[in-house]
């Protein structure tokens, strides 16, 4: 036994100490008089899985698990060949066209998580500028995914109109929310900035909960149209008909169009010298504003544009749902977007991506826990964090010196 | 005239609770920047403890007193000990990593924690035996209730004893040089892992305080309870000036006075918008809180 | 709200059986969707147990015919539209006969909608928005109350048996407390009754201070509370109790739990239920009975109902 | 003699970057010892290195004999090796009195802290005047006192002093030279001395190393240094 693996079998003992320590007398002390078999049972479970851990990863330092260890890693490190070799555009190419074969080959379940995904995808890539590129800590992103959807509803309920036609509507409404929210946030630095954002979200969703004659309060707005479009009908001649795509295989369609707009219009952004302001503002404000950045306008630009997609993603959300309400519109759910940017990995599309996917797909997956799904989810945050704290695919131009480049 | 007070007397209540839970957000951030979303939890596990404490010592027959004294110091403790825990799991192994990883982590904890009581203490709120403290008195046609007194005064004590040990003490001097500079503190032989335990622990036995006297004033405590006063009381530590003790005081109170006023004199419905709104307004004219100073961001 | 709760679902169950023809597989599988984390754990996890009791006692009288076996795929909806479309689209995939569901109703319009496309039978114990069997569609149903049917009850109750003449309303914005709410203040207009006030407060508020000390202020006859479930119930009538309002409290079915007594303890002990699905039960109760406990600031539970086809 | 503080082929430096290359000093008891070279030269990664704030990629740090690489930089004080580090740093919010007593934090005979405050406050009288002032609101020589009677608190061993002349008027470095020597003779404790202004240092100390980019490329007695054509050329001015 090395030195090092003694310390992690101390460790371990420490730990479970704690955790009984803390464990029993939630369980233990009853009115009747101090029980030990219920939280004894549940930690020996607990005990037995960080055993198993524990030893997994012993033996693994000790390079007992080559047989499966070295094939892994060999393979992995292949891959990362082949990926730098292999063009970008080619994999991008690849990845689209199963996005495109995806909802032919699965059930109803999985394409609904896949939408899931794709909106929260929209959002992460959107709170990605404030917070990714500005550096901006924005805690109520979720009004503006509020501000998107019931514009959208409204329009559609109160004037029919067609959710073409309120897309940019909704943009250009979050926007300027965007700009209304990041007026009084400008002076301010740090995790000041956080608490204003996050009041402001919080003030948003008890507006939407208790403005009954516009938002009909907390029974929500029902009977929205879904995205129509105007399809080639062979039946009676070729007229085009209009067909509501209710069909969730069309509305995967629409939500992967938006998508891929999203990626497309954060790329150029990233790259374009807003971008780079954006950037320069995050490392060090000061000294982007003595370089001539000025700051104030690109910070409300930067919450304008993250509110733009925050607003397109709101408007296909009340679209796919035909029901708004403002349950949907939590500080969780701020904090479920702000923890995929940065569990992703801050500033990186694909990270964004993996984020997303993440913080969706898991809590599905964890399905079956019933009960214990949300403890799973809670503590698999933590533990992503801590394997993984700059993300899981960090941004290569985050903070880093041109010689570590290498 | 009556209706004002009643109204004061409900709002400096309401603000003592906010306090407390804020002098924890408070002393975290002060110590490593960190907006601890897990520190409602704690006021939540506090809640519950104070009920499970307080049914097993009158079950073995303890007084009154001795029951409500031993469950508070064992709750506290107990919270402590929580939050040290905590610290080192989720918080410690993220200590040179960026603010914002731990922030989720955080968060993660939050979950964790709050769905952890849920499973050991069942999905029903849990009732408090308020029949301990319960009637009120009448002084001038106002009704004030036995336990919004021993609020206020606990809160007023904490802060007291919290104030002195920061202020007065050797390890005060401590805590506050390791929230100045990590690095010289240890070269004088400060070993910041030490107090940053500590702070937590300081932290999260005012929060379990403030959740046994939320227990009694409410009669009954639920595993989601840490959630909403949390954010109120963050909002009232940045209020105050975030990192500052005092600040944090005077924003609890003040967010407790704000909500109730509005409620009592405009609408309750909306009574959280106007204590956002006057929270943005007071930032927006001092971008550093009431009692902050600008702290330099460039932290070493 | 537990024993409401274990009778809708059976009634609920027993509906489902009559509904779908005997299928060939050997066993019947149901879904629920209700809350199991989140904020409205108690009143999800009561539903699910619900199920599982009526599947048992099922089960106990000898099962369905055709099935030998009645599995229950419960799914947590945390009262979140997303999560609740999600978990519909789920319970499609297992391809279960029926599904009892939702507690909100702002995750029951979302996923009926999925399950009606389907053609998937769903049943609602607890979500009573009108819209919820309004929408025209074929395969949802509703074994709870609608607001407006326990609103009059309520109205003539406060009107005759209580004898009042001023009114106040709280309610904490939610589908269910606000929509009845809404509709006994208008019942009560109607009956001639003043409604001197008509407060909201928002739901996970614990701090009802403010707001009783303006129900104290308006000093009414009849303090009608209208929340979301039994544990705030209980908190408002503690408070109530220590801002010394005279007021006779009137709440709703959704407070009327066993959870309300353990909480609540001295605050409710003059607690008078009245609970049921005929008003005719009223006519044989003295009217003096009630008028006299009001006076001594009585707390009443009524959560009347007519008597509605289930279907 | 045992060298009381002595490096062995020491590379260090911050994650891919090295600033110290394969560096080896010797520091014997009661000596002043002194370190000069240019900015960026790795003196004060040198220092930081000793106390463990920064880790040392290969080689061992000896304190007293025994090896210190791996220990947590909060408990060498108690062990007798202090450092003032570069820019000062003394707490801004804390008052004066409050920085001395917490450079005694971790010793527990108060009586003895007592009369070490005192003869602090005897060596630098400005600081008694200053006793109750927050740290921040000092002028920089006054905060170079306090950084070094605070250093002083912990009765050092071995002192680790990194540009004590930085930003004070020529007058004031004058005295506080003065004080490091007669702390030096005094208490006899053994300071390394980190240094640019090349005069100063080498007029007070009895060897010195000389550092570029990270190397010793020489190391003697002052006195040779002193006649050395390339240091007079490079560091003295002429």
């Amino acid at each position: 036994m090395t030195r090092g693996s003694s310390k992690a079998w101390i460790a371990l003992g420490v730990g479970l100490v704690w955790f009984y320590l803390i464990l029993w007398p939630l369980m233990g002390i009853t009115p009747e008089g101090l029980q030990f078999i219920p939280s004894l049972v549940v930690w020996l479970k607990v005990a037995a899985a960080a055993f198993v851990l524990v030893s997994l990863n012993q033996l693994r330092t000790a390079g007992a698990l080559a047989f499966i260890g070295k094939p892994t890693t060999a393979a992995w490190t292949e891959i990362r060949k082949i990926y730098k070799k292999v063009p970008v555009r080619v994999w991008i190419s690849v990845v689209f066209f199963l996005a495109l074969v995806f909802p032919l080959t699965t059930g109803r379940y999985e394409k609904d998580v896949v939408i899931n995904v794709m909106i929260y995808v929209c959002l992460g890539l959107g709170l990605n500028i404030v917070i990714g590129l500005a550096g901006l800590l924005d805690l109520g992103y979720i009004a503006f995914y509020g501000v998107g959807a019931y514009t959208y509803a409204l329009l559609s309920v109160h004037f029919q109109l067609s959710f073409w036609l309120c897309l940019p509507v909704a943009a250009v409404f979050a926007a300027v929310s965007g700009c209304i929210i990041g007026y009084p946030t400008l002076r301010m630095r740090g995790d000041y900035l956080a608490i204003v954002t996050l009041g402001f979200g919080e003030i948003v969703r008890l507006i939407l909960n208790n403005w009954m004659s516009l938002t009909n309060g907390p029974n929500g707005i029902l009977g929205i149209q879904p995205p129509g479009l105007y399809w080639p009908g062979f039946s009676s001649g070729l007229t085009l008909e209009y067909i509501w795509l209710k069909k969730l295989n069309y509305l995967y369609y629409v939500i992967l169009a938006l998508v891929v707009f999203t990626i497309i219009a954060v790329h150029r952004l990233n790259y374009s010298r807003i971008g780079r302001a954006w950037e320069a503002i995050r490392e060090d404000e000061t000294a982007a504003e003595l370089m001539g950045v000025n700051t104030f306008t690109l910070k409300l630009l930067a919450y304008a544009m993250g509110a733009v997609f925050g607003g397109l993603a709101g408007a296909f959300f009340a679209a796919r749902m035909r029901f708004v309400s403002p349950e949907s519109f939590t500080f969780l759910e701020s904090a479920m977007v702000l923890s995929m940017v940065i569990l992703g990995g801050m500033g990186s599309i694909p990270g964004v991506i993996l984020g997303a996917l993440a913080l969706i797909a898991l809590p599905e997956a964890f399905r079956g826990f019933e009960l214990y799904r949300m403890l799973a989810f809670g503590g698999a945050m933590v533990l992503m964090m801590i394997f993984r704290p700059s993300g899981f695919w960090p941004a290569k131009r985050m903070g880093q010196r041109s010689e570590e480049r290498g | 005239m009556d209706y004002f007070l009643q109204q004061l007397i409900n709002g400096l209540t309401l603000g003592g609770i906010y306090a407390l839970i804020a002098l924890g957000y408070t002393m975290v951030y002060g110590i490593i920047q960190l907006i601890n979303f897990a520190h409602g939890e704690f006021f939540a596990a506090g809640g519950y403890m104070g009920v499970i404490l307080l049914s097993y010592l009158a079950a073995s027959g303890a007084g009154p007193y001795v029951c409500l004294a031993g469950a508070l110091i064992l709750t506290m403790g107990y919270c402590a000990v929580l939050a040290m825990a905590v610290e080192k799991v989720a918080y410690k192994p993220l200590r040179h990593s960026s603010r914002l990883s731990v922030l989720i982590s955080a968060l993660g904890m939050s979950i964790f924690l709050q769905n952890g009581l849920m499973l050991t203490q069942g999905v029903y709120d849990k009732a408090y035996p308020t029949q301990m403290t319960q009637g009120s008195f009448q002084v001038a046609g106002l009704y004030i209730s036995y336990m919004q007194v021993i609020i206020v005064a606990v809160t007023g004590i904490l802060l007291v004893a919290l104030n002195a040990l920061v202020f007065k003490t050797r390890i005060g001097k401590a805590m506050r040089a390791s929230a100045q500079d990590k690095i010289m503190s240890g070269l004088v032989g400060i070993d910041s892992d030490r107090i940053i335990s500590l702070t937590f622990a300081i932290g999260a036995g005012l929060a379990a305080a403030a959740g046994i006297m939320v227990g009694f004033y409410y009669g009954s405590v639920h595993y989601g309870m840490g959630f909403v006063p949390g954010i109120k009381a963050f909002a009232a530590a940045v209020l105050g000036g975030i990192g500052n003790v005092t600040g944090a005081m005077i924003g609890g109170a003040l967010i407790g006075i704000i909500e109730v006023f509005a409620a009592g004199y405009l609408s309750s419905e909306y009574k959280d918008v106007f204590a956002f709104v006057i929270l943005i307004a007071v930032l927006y004219f001092r971008p550093t809180g009431i009692m902050g100073e600008n702290v330099d961001d460039t932290r070493v | 709200m537990k024993r409401f709760v274990l009778t809708v679902s059976i009634a609920a169950l027993a509906s489902v059986f009559l509904m779908t023809g005997p299928a060939m597989s050997e066993n019947l599988k149901i879904g629920s969707m209700s809350p199991l984390t989140g904020p409205y754990a108690a009143d999800g996890n009561d539903i699910a147990n619900g199920v599982r009791t009526a599947i048992a006692v099922v089960t106990a009288e000898g099962g369905i015919p055709g099935f030998d076996k009645i599995a229950l795929s419960p799914q947590d909806t945390a009262c979140d539209p997303r999560q609740s479309v999600a978990a519909a689209n789920k319970l499609v995939n297992e391809s279960v006969s029926a599904v009892i569901g939702a507690y909100c109703s702002s995750s029951t319009i979302p996923a009926s909608e999925v399950l009606d496309e389907e053609r998937i039978l769903m049943i609602t114990p607890a979500s009573t928005n009108e819209k919820v069997t309004e929408r025209g569609l074929k395969y949802m149903f509703r074994t709870c109350g609608r607001d407006d049917d326990q609103s009059k009850a309520a109205g003539k109750f406060i009107k005759d048996y209580l004898k009042a003449k001023t009114l106040f309303l709280v309610d904490d914005k939610t589908t269910y407390s606000q929509g009845l709410a809404d509709n006994v203040a208008k019942e009560a207009k109607a009956l001639g009754i003043q409604v001197v006030g008509h407060e909201h407060v928002n739901q996970g508020d614990k701090d009802f201070s403010a707001v009783l000390t303006k129900v104290k202020a308006a000093s009414p006859d009849v303090f009608y509370v209208s929340l979301q479930n039994s544990a705030s119930g209980a908190l408002m009538l503690i408070q109530a109790k220590r801002t010394g309002i005279q007021a006779a409290i009137l709440g709703q079915d959704a407070v009327y739990h066993p959870q309300l007594i353990e909480i609540g303890k001295d605050a409710v002990e003059s607690d008078v239920r009245i609970c049921g699905y005929e008003t005719a039960l009223l006519s044989e109760v003295p009217k003096g009975v009630f008028h006299r406990i009001r006076r001594a600031g009585g707390v009443f539970h009524l959560c009347l109902r007519q008597r509605h086809g289930l279907f | 003699m045992e060298p009381v503080l002595e490096l062995k082929n020491v590379s260090a430096g911050y994650g891919r970057i090295q600033v110290l290359r394969d560096i080896s000093l010797k520091a014997f008891p009661g000596e002043i010892v002194c370190m000069i070279g240019a900015n960026g030269a790795g003196k004060s990664t040198t220092l930081m290195t000793i106390c463990n704030v920064v880790t040392a990629a290969r080689g061992d740090i000896l304190y007293r004999g025994n090896r210190i690489n791996g220990i947590k930089f909060s408990k060498l004080p108690p062990m007798g090796l202090c450092q003032v580090p570069e820019g000062r740093r003394i707490f801004p919010r804390l008052t004066v009195q409050e920085n001395l007593e917490l450079g005694a934090f971790f010793r527990k005979d108060s009586t003895r802290i007592q009369e070490d405050l005192d003869m602090v406050f005897d060596f630098f009288p400005i600081l008694r005047e200053r006793a109750n002032q927050k740290g921040g609101t000092l002028s920089g020589g006054e905060q170079q006192m306090l950084a070094i009677g605070r250093a002083l608190m912990s009765r050092p061993r071995v002192l680790l002093l990194d540009e004590p002349s930085l930003g004070l008027a020529p007058l004031l470095v004058g005295q506080i030279f003065n004080k490091i020597t007669e702390i030096n003779r005094q208490e006899g404790t053994t300071i390394l001395l980190v240094e640019q202004n090349a005069n100063v240092a080498l007029k007070v100390s009895r060897r010195g190393y000389v550092l570029e980019t990270g190397t010793v490329v020489m190391e003697d007695d002052v006195k040779n240094l002193l006649q050395n054509p390339d240091i007079r050329k490079a560091y003295l001015g002429e």
